[in-house]
């Protein structure tokens, strides 16, 4: 068997599918979060296995710059989850329901 | 995938294995012996099995100088009872002694410790990414502390995975930032071009094109391997000794063998970023060994010069008080990150105006 | 030997990605947490299959080494607790669990009808030089901008963490 | 006490001096212990422990042990004070009861039936010679208490006495006389 372009995209389609997963089913926020980071890392995937199989780079530069934005967004969120805490004393979506009528 | 070359991998992964382990292990000795010379004690000076006495004039030496220590030091690691306190959490509290050496192992798989034996190229891994490879993997290294800080559930090692969190963060930036004048010079990321690149004279040895560099490598080095004056995440005199503070036994053996893998790891990328690797600048030894025996004594050099940053990390410790936490944080970011970006942008600046005559 | 390895990697990148979004034995934040480390560390094995080295190193070395360090540590710092174990709102499970299904199929069917890329025959290398050669020439623009957007979250991030003086 | 910090130095904000000192101080000692021989144990006592035994100092607290009289009667008279003082609990006192054995020397009411000190809990801090009326009790000098069971490290009272001795200097009341007279004077004058 040889491995083409087709089965790194089942695998990353099936990690975006887990991050999704992720986001429906969980409540804490920070996992919401990490399932976030999944699907990131699915399209990451998915870049450089086009970047491999189309001769070029582009794809790859593309995932330096996911990474790079996924970073800032990271510590943007975190900040912003660490300032929710502190306010509701809670990460869990339920808890958040002040916009909710 | 040849088999020779995995044949010839597995060698040099279990002599390189050996000897680090045994290094491990007699750091912990001369770590002990240099402390007790500072304070005015012999060290341990001792230990020795039964027939140590029966070999004239050399056993009783041995014995004085303690290289029978580190032995019963290992078996009493392995023998004293292993406790696991109530309230930890238990997979965290086992995985996390397992996690924290790893990396330090990992580390030693792209330097290269010789330049050839035979046509064997005297490195594990001879990858083009290696010094981003070394970077991801001393990254990792902090999962360890965390996880035992976590797992301990209890106030003094959660505040040292805290803080240890923290400090390894902030320093990688800045030896991260360090280095990179490094490779602006040779060109590549590859440690053995880097090593090639410092043959030639003694000046050719990176520490005296980028001194700046390798002293924020260096004071960034004693941070991520947790060594006074940066030892905050153990601070024994208030954490009580941090986030092994719950571990007994063989997994508290593993945190403290952790830490001088750790240690000579960061030597070797010193010797191999800053001192030339296994290159000395006289008796033709900077070119690539084409004898076995040059290929062995280029080993010797490389080992030698890891020995003696070894013995510079242990004698800081016993000679410079710890930092406080905030003047730890403000040295990180406010002093070296700054310097280690004026350091790349001047190093590149000269490159551009070199390359533009 | 390349198609065994990609079985692997790819098969503990799904298993540790499962058990990042629905552990059945812990819903610590923090078994999350590693799990996805051990994701990110398979997917970098994979990124070294595709031989994107490069992408692979700065894998570890920002999602590993970096992104999840700071999720532990928020982690740790804000003392979670286990997530309590909800009485499942049978329909929205049922709805998400069949959205996700269903987008998987579609992408899925997609990509086994797709035509082989152009260059099905792989020969390139994840040269670093050459990939830094393409930041900086070609994409220029974008690397700035990207520097940018950090510079602004880092800006936004020290706002959004000081606490409010009086 | 506000402590007045002067301003750093250009060199000293750069731990130049600190790590010069530094080197200097410990290279003196390593030096001093590497090639000439000499270690703080040399130095204060001669040797190190088990060839050299430890030189005790006056006032080092050691073991206690119940001490008997000029005459070889006990001391102890089970008031049970040091029992009571004990902060680690590790005496413990047996006393003869209404029925018991009278004391064996005149000016005592009763003595100790049993009189226990567990090695194993006691910290050595010297309540129970300091609470104790009758100066029965001594912090006497031993260090290594050794032993291979926990049994074995509770100390009964013929052995506190066999190990205490006669103390035929000791007299009652005298030295904390002395002490108190000396306190008197105690910042020497001069």
């Amino acid at each position: 068997m040889t491995i083409g372009l087709a089965h790194y995209l089942l695998v990353s389609a099936a990690l975006f599918g887990l991050g999704l997963l992720g986001v429906i089913l969980r409540r804490n926020l920070l996992v919401i979060y990490m399932g976030l980071e999944l699907m990131l890392n699915a399209a990451n995937l998915a870049l450089v296995a086009f970047s491999r199989f189309n001769n070029n780079l582009h794809g790859q530069v593309m995932v330096f710059f996911i990474i790079t934005v996924a970073a800032a967004e990271v510590s943007v969120g975190l900040a912003l989850i660490v300032a929710l805490f502190r306010r509701r004393q809670s990460t869990h979506v339920e808890d958040l329901t002040s916009l909710k009528f | 995938m040849d088999w020779q070359f995995l044949a010839f991998s597995l060698v040099k992964i279990i002599a390189a294995f050996a000897v680090v382990m045994t290094m491990v292990a007699y750091s912990v000795l001369v770590e002990r012996k240099v402390s007790a010379f500072i304070q005015d004690r012999l060290g341990p000076n001792r230990t020795q099995p039964f027939f140590a006495k029966y070999i004239p004039g050399l056993g009783p030496l041995l014995t004085r100088w303690g290289v029978f220590q580190p032995i019963a030091d290992g078996l009493k690691a392995f023998l004293k009872e292993d406790f696991t306190p109530a309230h930890v959490r238990k997979v965290y509290f086992w995985l996390a002694p397992a996690i924290a050496m790893v990396p330090s192992l990992l580390t030693v798989a792209v330097i290269p410790f010789g330049s050839m034996m035979g046509a064997q190229k005297m490195v594990i891994a001879d990858l083009d990414v290696g010094i981003l490879y070394t970077f991801g993997i001393v990254s990792l290294g902090v999962y360890g502390i965390v996880l035992a800080g976590y797992a301990a559930n209890s106030k003094y090692p959660f505040l040292g995975g805290i803080r240890s969190t923290a400090q390894m963060i902030s320093y990688e930036i800045s030896m991260g930032l360090s280095v990179i004048p490094i490779f602006l010079l040779v060109g590549s990321l590859n440690l053995g071009d880097v090593v090639q690149h410092q043959t030639g004279g003694w000046f050719a040895w990176h520490i005296f094109r980028q001194p700046l560099g390798f002293f924020i490598f260096l004071i960034a080095a004693f941070a991520e391997t947790n060594r006074l004056p940066f030892d905050l995440p153990e601070a024994d005199q208030e954490l009580v000794g941090g986030y092994h503070t719950e571990y007994s036994s063989i997994k508290f053996a593993l945190f403290f063998m952790a830490e001088y893998a750790a240690m000579i790891a960061v030597s070797g990328m010193m010797v191999t970023l800053f001192f030339g690797g296994w290159t000395l600048p006289f008796l033709g030894l900077d070119q690539p060994a084409a004898t076995l025996g040059m290929g062995l004594l280029h080993i010797l050099v490389f080992l030698g010069k890891v020995c003696c940053f070894l013995l510079l990390i242990i004698w800081v410790r016993w000679m410079l008080p710890r930092f406080r936490y905030d003047q730890l944080m403000d040295l990180g970011w406010r002093r070296f990150i700054p310097l280690a970006l004026l350091n790349i942008v001047v190093t590149a600046g000269v490159l551009a105006l070199l390359a533009s005559k | 030997m390349e198609s065994i390895l990609f079985l692997i990697f790819a098969a503990f990148a799904l298993g540790c990605g499962l058990m990042t979004v629905a552990n059945p034995f812990s819903r610590s934040p923090v078994a999350s947490a590693l799990f996805l480390v051990l994701t990110m560390v398979w997917l970098a094995g994979l990124f070294v299959l595709l031989h994107a080295y490069f992408i692979a190193a700065v894998q570890i070395l920002v999602y590993a080494g970096a992104v999840m360090v700071l999720f532990l540590f928020v982690i740790m710092l804000l003392d979670l607790r286990e997530e309590e174990l909800r009485t499942w709102n049978r329909f929205g499970v049922a709805a998400g669990v069949f959205s996700v299904v269903a987008l998987l199929g579609v992408t899925a069917l997609t990509i086994l009808r797709s035509v082989p890329a152009a260059g099905a025959a792989p020969q390139l290398e994840g040269s670093t030089h050459a990939l830094g050669a393409m930041l900086f020439r070609q994409y220029l623009l974008p690397f700035e901008g990207v520097s940018i957007v950090l510079l602004v979250a880092m800006i936004g991030v020290i706002l959004l963490s000081k606490r409010e003086s009086k | 006490m506000i402590v007045e910090r002067k301003p750093l130095n250009l060199a000293e904000r750069f731990y130049l001096p600190a790590l010069g000192n530094g080197f200097r101080v410990t290279w003196k000692h390593f030096r001093k212990t590497l090639f000439h021989g000499r270690t703080a144990a040399d130095e204060t006592s001669g040797g190190y422990y088990p060839e050299v035994p430890w030189k005790v100092e006056p006032g080092y607290r050691g073991a206690p042990y119940l001490v008997r009289d000029q005459s070889g009667d006990t001391k102890c008279v089970s008031c049970q004070l040091c029992e009571f003082v004990c902060p680690p609990k590790a005496i413990r006192i047996t006393p003869p009861g209404p029925g018991g054995p009278p004391a064996d020397r005149a000016n005592a009411e009763k003595m100790p039936r049993e009189f226990e000190i567990n090695m194993l809990r006691c910290i050595f801090c010297g309540l129970c010679q300091e609470v104790c009326p009758e100066e029965a009790i001594f912090l006497q000098k031993d260090y290594s208490l050794t032993g291979l069971t926990r049994e074995e490290m509770v100390y009964n009272k013929e052995r506190l006495l066999a190990l205490g001795g006669h103390h035929t200097g000791i007299q009652k009341w005298k030295q904390k006389a002395d002490e108190a007279r000396a306190q008197e004077s105690f910042p020497v004058p001069g």
